[in-house]
């Protein structure tokens, strides 16, 4: 391997060391501006983000592998990384208010989500077990230095250690998986790893069970699947609540994305007993999810709970596999970010100022006081319900359709009761902004500062409403971009 | 003029938007013109496509709107069609839903700005989604308009949200037909899993080459659509929800639980009526639970004093009649009575939302009494429409659509003289419990306070034309359906039978030969007796009052069950629903979490410490316990996958 | 050779087994210590002496010093006798983490178990060439893309210490106006 | 020369004995320790691997596997410095403000 490298190498990571790159940039100026206003970097941040979209759709359709084949720019990870860069789009401009209410002035907020943000398109990008492994490293310590950013809130430390402990707890599982697999194959290269499981010796080996179990329960941990789901509603409970919209959507798509890498693409040999390992744990995680969310009275905790069961959703499509299902994976993943973080959004807009809101019975009579705000937030609600022309139903339909066609008939079933059940509590806090009197008093100011609250509000209804009736572009994408994961090229 | 099937459904919506989003500035005015005014149109543009339709080939007309879906063999453009089912029904739709518009400007005029135009905000969004059920040429789109009929049936239920019964009603009618969406939607599942489509063309038309008939998945199939239509059109088990949802507007109780969303059901099951004659036992199961729910619901209705409470379990037994005769395998009948009902149901209901309008908002027939001086144009026409649901022979629309049904039900090949007998019976306890209401409402003596009494007036003309209109159509409405019996010695054919000419799937069986005679005499022994029901009901509750009372009581108990209605509710209530909570939060919340996962609990206090071993459990530390989940969870992986 | 593997696996266990079982905090820090020390012994028995210098000087000696460091700060007091938390659950977890150990002992030892083919680099080839010059051209020519990526997560960890550990004044006075 | 089985033998102990410490432990600190101890488990792992392979694949992941205990050491003894300052103790089972 010769040291020098070509513009193909470079092209293939290009968007990620830009984000890195204007990461330390936002550090550095964070450091020489001292003291005023961050809203400067943060719209520093929604240019580098933008930027970075226009470098990933110059990429498309192109499959550049770079330094020697660990990273990639391929479609599916392009399509990923314009998930993971709305995220971070989305909880840039419904963070700057919330920071600004509570008086952290810290430039370091916005680095640290482009660093996660790169760290995730690594993770999609990374074509080996080592740049997987440093992306989710990237990701995992940045985010639990968010969730513990409001240094002075007792919840907010308890949820960065809680997250922090249990995370590092699962990182030693995903490792020792990482270890088995090398052992067995001799490479952590996930091209390597096919070739060599192709050897129906290598197939029988038993540390190649053992790897996946092991890979098994640390991508489950920080996908949050039953049930290795239990941090996830202390963490998000805690945590900033931008930092929570952040973390229910970015986090578990990157690993959905790295994932499916890893098992289609490496591991697509052990597929028959990985299936059905996530047969059950989907099958439990939908279940559980819904059945936990519906006792909850702050809403914060109930989207916690309501995440585990959306991750539950996509599972399936991981089940069934085949270009349909991934395709799906895709589509949920930016539907759901979508409609979740615009469900953040109106909850940080409407804790503005003076209180928080985060119990159902804040929200009495919410659709009166705040029509507009009572609105947005029923149709995000109807969408994560999976009611039809909204991103929630396209998503879901297009999985469950995938998943019945690949004759998983028990699966979709359970699916569809859960989306069922998830019914009841998504409608409760309609049923507490339209049908009970209003208690509480609108947002009593509505500061200039509001507005990037209003565009990601603005934006993720749009998305939602746009993906509900006009799926097709999005999932046309989607389905392109899966197709040579299947087939392994 | 080519294109233009889309604007049927887009115009309410259109509504929708500007009374919505515009009305606010305004004003009531506004909200006046552009309520009804875009259905009016649609109504207009509905004509134009049923009077193309029937010039058109094959009597259907389909037009691409555009393509929704399209990923790897599935195609789902969004298309609309009208055919002979989907023509009469956007007729229904959009005609019906005008007259009541127009009845509702009136109706609601007194309420605040804000309250009207949110309501006719909901009522054009309820009207949209209603006719992209209808249009709609796939399972999707017809599940795009399920949904949407059903969240705006529970936002306008729910529209007086400041009374307590509103809100819970809104959420039992929702949570109710939630259940018989699960049903649907796994059917459409495996529709699509067999059938590779979701097009109902292509799936009636595929179907026998598909399924075996009598098959056990074709059974599943359409009981899965079935349970859907229960859940729809409020049939035993899942009625319970209509009643409840008289709480809306009494305009919404005519449009959505009585004329329109109601017969959804009844549409999915015409509408795939190629699949349910390959089940006979899902047929059975139809007609059975049809004519039980009719029995039921009717001997319910004998005993309730609200008067809108009357008329949803009236609904309910006529949906029954509907379903049984589908059941039957006679669809055209049953689609028949769809249109007479929406007819006669609507105007019962707008007559009694006049009442209501005109007596401060009392629904208690027991306070009324001798209306029909004071409110003559409301009289009359609610007197036409008890005539025509009790079925006064020969010129009323109720007669000839029910009077098909019971034929239907006793002289088709998958009927039952048995099923003749119940659906007979409802009959004339619908004669009686009709008029009932009417004796009890408009004749005798007044029984209204004082101060309602000085303000009793006639309804404004916005109410009372919907209410001619609407009378006028359920005596002439069932013409076009004359049997044959009766049209043939002068000289009318069955325009109805005529126009349904091999649209609907017929039972594969024998036709069994009946004289003549024997359905005259049918005809003949029902009409008589209904006609000897209402005379006696008019009799009892009109001028005999001590003497009903006096019949009451000696039939207390049963008195008693049917106004309880045979404690259904209590029975749901301790049966499903209590149970249903408990399981979840005592073993699921409680055990699961409480103890395993979140068993440590500071805040309980000290007392609590030392009681007994299981709380010691409690003492656990969260995050240790989360990675015993962990590690539980590892181990069991490890030993599926290596051992 | 197989004996001092055997002591130094033997300490290395013991001193495990003392990070869990030793209550006070800063005996765990120290037996945790002398397991790395252990397990870089067992490194330069493996012929790795590039991993048994850099588990010393980092793991041993910055990382543990770290711990060691809070650990006084914070002066911590020692926890309560493990006998305290023998709950069911835990019994149960601990349970099951003794079946992980003879699960992953059970495959390791199991005659399908074989490793990966065989590399280049060979005892001879790393001594020939040298083991750190090796290390280090791999370092940088394979593996220079994540080489330069780790320097983010370096960086991500001093602003996180930042952020987290800076004594702040209370929120209020900071706030813009 | 030694048989890699066994090294991985005595990984796979460390491993398990860093699960149960972290099970059993109410300290943060310790069970931070553990969690060291399951991270070294691997780092041995690896090592046996790539000297049974004569790869050197194994020895840059351990090179990487460090980095990341470092950077996590940092992170996790500041969140705990920060807890510790806001409650008094560092004992995880009164970290009960979130919850059910």
């Amino acid at each position: 391997m010769s040291p020098g490298f070509t513009q193909t190498d470079f092209l293939s990571i290009m968007p990620e060391m830009l984000i890195f790159g204007m990461g330390l940039v936002v550090l550095l100026f964070d450091l020489f501006g001292q003291g005023r206003s961050t809203r400067n970097l943060a719209y520093l941040t929604l240019l580098t983000l933008g930027a970075a979209g226009y470098l990933d759709v110059m990429l498309l359709g192109q499959f550049l592998p770079g330094f020697g084949g660990s990273v990639i720019a391929d479609d599916f990870s392009i399509a990923f990384e314009l998930v993971f860069l709305v995220v971070c789009a989305l909880t840039v401009l419904i963070s700057i208010r919330y920071l600004e209410d509570r008086g952290l002035n810290h430039g370091e907020y916005y680095a640290l989500l482009l660093f996660a943000t790169g760290g995730m398109m690594v993770m999609a990008s990374g074509r080996d077990l080592l740049m997987i492994f440093i992306g989710l490293e990237i990701l995992s310590i940045s985010s639990y230095i968010l969730c513990g950013f409001l240094q002075q809130d007792r919840r907010s430390n308890e949820s960065a250690l809680k997250y922090f402990l249990l995370g590092a707890f699962a990182t030693g599982f995903l490792l020792y998986g990482i270890m088995l697999i090398y052992g067995a194959t001799g490479s952590i290269a996930l091209q390597d790893i096919r070739a060599a499981l192709a050897d129906p010796a290598t197939f029988q080996n038993p540390y190649i069970w053992m790897g996946l179990g092991m890979l098994l329960v640390g991508w489950s941990f920080k996908i949050a699947l039953v049930p290795f789901h239990m941090w996830t509603p202390d963490v998000y409970e805690g945590a900033p609540t931008a930092v929570t919209a952040f973390l229910s959507t970015g986090p578990k798509a990157a690993c959905f994305a790295a994932l499916v890498r890893i098992l289609f693409e490496a591991l697509a040999a052990t597929r028959a007993e990985w299936q059905q390992v996530f047969w059950v744990l989907a099958a439990l995680t939908m279940t559980v999810g819904n059945v936990l969310a519906l006792h909850q009275d702050n809403i914060k905790r109930m989207l916690a709970y309501s995440s585990i069961s959306h991750a539950g959703y996509i599972l399936v499509a991981l089940v069934a596999g085949g270009e349909e299902a991934l395709a799906g994976v895709i589509f949920y993943a930016l539907a759901y970010t979508l409609m979740n973080t615009g469900a953040f959004a109106v909850l940080i807009l409407s804790s503005a100022g003076d209180r928080e809101r985060v119990n159902f019975s804040d929200y009495a009579g919410f659709g009166y006081l705040e029509p507009a705000l009572g609105a947005a937030m029923f149709v995000f609600m109807l969408s994560l319900a999976g009611i039809p022309l909204t991103a929630g139903f396209a998503g879901k339909f297009q999985i469950f359709k995938a998943v019945v066609g690949q004759g998983y008939i028990w699966l979709a079933v359970i699916g569809v009761l859960n989306s069922v059940v998830s019914i009841y509590y998504y409608l409760r806090i309609s049923v507490v902004m339209y049908m009970q009197p209003a208690t509480g008093d609108s947002i009593s100011t509505r500061p200039p500062g509001s507005v990037p609250l209003y565009v990601a509000i603005v934006g993720s209804l749009a998305g939602v409403l746009y993906l509900g009736i006009f799926p097709g572009g999005w999932l046309e994408m989607s389905l392109h971009s899966v197709s040579r994961i299947i087939t392994g090229g | 003029m080519n294109e233009y099937l889309w604007l049927i459904p887009a115009l309410p919506l259109l509504g929708f938007v500007l009374n919505g989003l515009v009305a606010p500035r305004f004003g009531k005015g506004f909200v006046k013109v552009v309520g009804p005014g875009v259905v009016g149109l649609s109504f207009a543009l509905s004509i134009a496509a049923f009077c193309e339709m029937l010039q058109a080939p094959g009597q259907s007309i389909t037009q691409h709107a555009f393509t929704w879906l399209e990923s790897g063999g599935l195609y789902v453009p969004i298309a609309f069609v009208v055919d002979r089912l989907s023509g009469l029904y956007i007729l229904i739709v959009t005609g019906v839903g005008f007259l009541i518009h127009i009845y509702s400007v009136g109706y609601m005029g007194d309420d605040d700005e804000y309250a009207f135009w949110r309501f006719f905000a909901y009522l054009n969004l309820f009207l949209f989604f209603m006719l992209l059920l209808v249009l709609g040429s796939s399972f999707l789109l017809l599940f795009v308009g399920w949904e949407g009929v059903g969240l705006c049936s529970y936002l306008l239920i729910g529209y007086y949200f400041d009374k307590d019964s509103a809100a819970t009603a809104a959420k039992k009618a929702f949570v109710v037909n939630r259940i018989g969406d699960f049903g649907f939607i796994v059917a459409t599942l495996l529709i699509f899993m067999n059938f590779g489509t979701l097009e109902f063309a292509e799936v009636n038309a595929r179907a026998p080459g598909v399924l075996a008939a009598g098959g056990g998945l074709v059974t599943a199939i359409t009981l899965l659509l079935f349970l859907g239509a229960t859940g729809k059109s409020a049939q035993i088990p899942l009625y319970v929800w209509l009643p409840d949802a008289m709480e809306g507007p009494t305009p919404v109780s005519a449009l959505i639980h009585a004329a329109t969303m109601v017969t959804a059901g009844l549409y999915l099951v015409a509408r795939m009526s190629g699949l349910f004659v390959l089940a006979p036992t899902t047929m059975a199961v139809v007609a059975i639970i049809g004519a039980a729910t009719a029995f039921f619901a009717a001997t319910i209705g004998m005993a309730q004093y609200d008067i809108k409470r009357v008329l949803a379990y009236s609904t309910v037994s006529q949906l029954g009649y509907m379903f049984m005769a589908m059941g039957v395998g006679a669809f055209m009948a049953g689609i028949f009575h769809v249109m007479t009902h929406a007819f006669f149901k609507a105007l019962l209901f707008l007559g009694s939302g006049s009442v209501i309008h005109a007596m401060h908002h009392e629904q208690d027939m027991r306070r009324m009494g001798g209306l029909l001086k004071h409110m003559p144009i409301t009289g009359y026409t609610y007197i036409i429409g008890a005539l025509a649901i009790g079925g006064v022979p020969l010129f009323t629309a109720g007669f000839f659509s029910k009077d098909e049904i019971l034929w239907q039900s006793f002289a088709s090949p998958a009927g039952h003289p048995l099923l003749w007998a119940v659906g007979a019976v409802t009959a004339l306890m619908t004669a009686f419990y009709m008029f009932r209401t009417v004796a009890l409402t408009f004749f005798g003596e007044s029984r209204v306070d004082k101060h309602t009494a000085e303000h009793l007036h006639e309804s404004p003309w916005t109410m009372t034309l919907p209410l001619s209109v609407l009378a006028v159509l359920s005596i002439v409405g069932g013409w076009i359906g004359i049997p044959h019996v009766l049209g043939h010695g002068v000289g009318i054919g069955n325009a109805l039978e005529h126009y349904f000419e091999g649209f609907f799937a017929k039972v594969p069986a024998e036709v069994a030969h009946h004289e003549a005679s024997t359905e005259l005499l049918l005809m003949g022994l029902t009409s008589v007796l209904a006609l000897g029901c209402m005379y006696g009901a008019y009799v009892l509750f009109s001028r005999n009052l001590a003497r009903a009372e006096a019949l009451k009581k000696a039939l207390s108990p049963l008195q008693k069950l049917l106004e309880k209605k045979y404690f259904i509710d209590e029975l749901y209530e301790w049966v499903v629903i209590k149970p249903v909570y408990y399981t979840s939060k005592l073993l699921l919340w409680r055990l699961v979490d409480v103890r395993i996962i979140d068993g440590m609990v500071n805040g309980v206090g000290n007392g609590v410490r030392h009681v007994g071993g299981a709380l010691r459990i409690i003492h656990n530390g969260v995050i240790e316990n989360y990675a015993v989940g962990i590690a539980v969870g590892a181990a069991l992986i490890f030993y599926f996958l290596v051992y | 050779m197989l004996i001092s593997f055997y002591i130094l696996a033997a300490l290395a266990v013991g001193g495990a087994l003392s990070v869990v079982l030793f209550r006070s905090p800063v005996y765990c820090a120290l037996s945790l210590v002398a397991t790395f020390l252990c397990l870089a012994g067992i490194y330069v028995l493996l012929n790795s002496e590039f991993v048994a210098a850099i588990q010393v000087l980092i793991y041993a000696g910055a990382i543990m010093v770290l711990f060691l460091f809070v650990i006084m700060l914070l002066n911590l007091r020692s926890d309560k006798p493990l006998r305290h938390s023998w709950t069911w659950p835990k019994l149960l977890g601990i349970g099951f983490a003794v079946a992980i150990i003879f699960q992953l002992i059970g495959i390791f030892h199991s005659p399908a178990a074989r490793m990966g083919p065989a590399g280049k680099y060979s005892t001879e080839y790393l001594q020939q060439k040298g083991a750190v010059e090796v290390v280090g051209e791999v370092l940088f020519t394979e593996y220079v893309l994540p080489f330069e990526i780790i320097s983010i997560l370096l960086m991500v960890a001093v602003v996180g210490a930042v952020i987290l550990a800076k004594r702040r004044e209370p929120a209020s006075t900071e706030q813009t106006p | 020369m030694i048989p890699v089985s066994h090294v991985l033998t005595l990984s796979a102990i460390l491993f398990g004995i860093g699960v149960a410490g972290v099970i059993l432990r109410r300290n943060a600190i310790v069970v931070f320790m553990c969690i060291e101890l399951m991270l070294n488990a691997v780092n041995l792992g690896f090592v046996a691997f790539a000297s049974g392979m004569q790869s050197m694949v194994g020895v840059m992941f351990v090179f990487f596997v460090l980095i990341v205990a470092a950077a996590e050491a940092v992170v996790g003894l500041s969140i705990i410095l920060a807890i510790f300052r806001n409650s008094g103790t560092l004992n995880i089972e009164e970290f009960n403000l979130l919850r059910w």
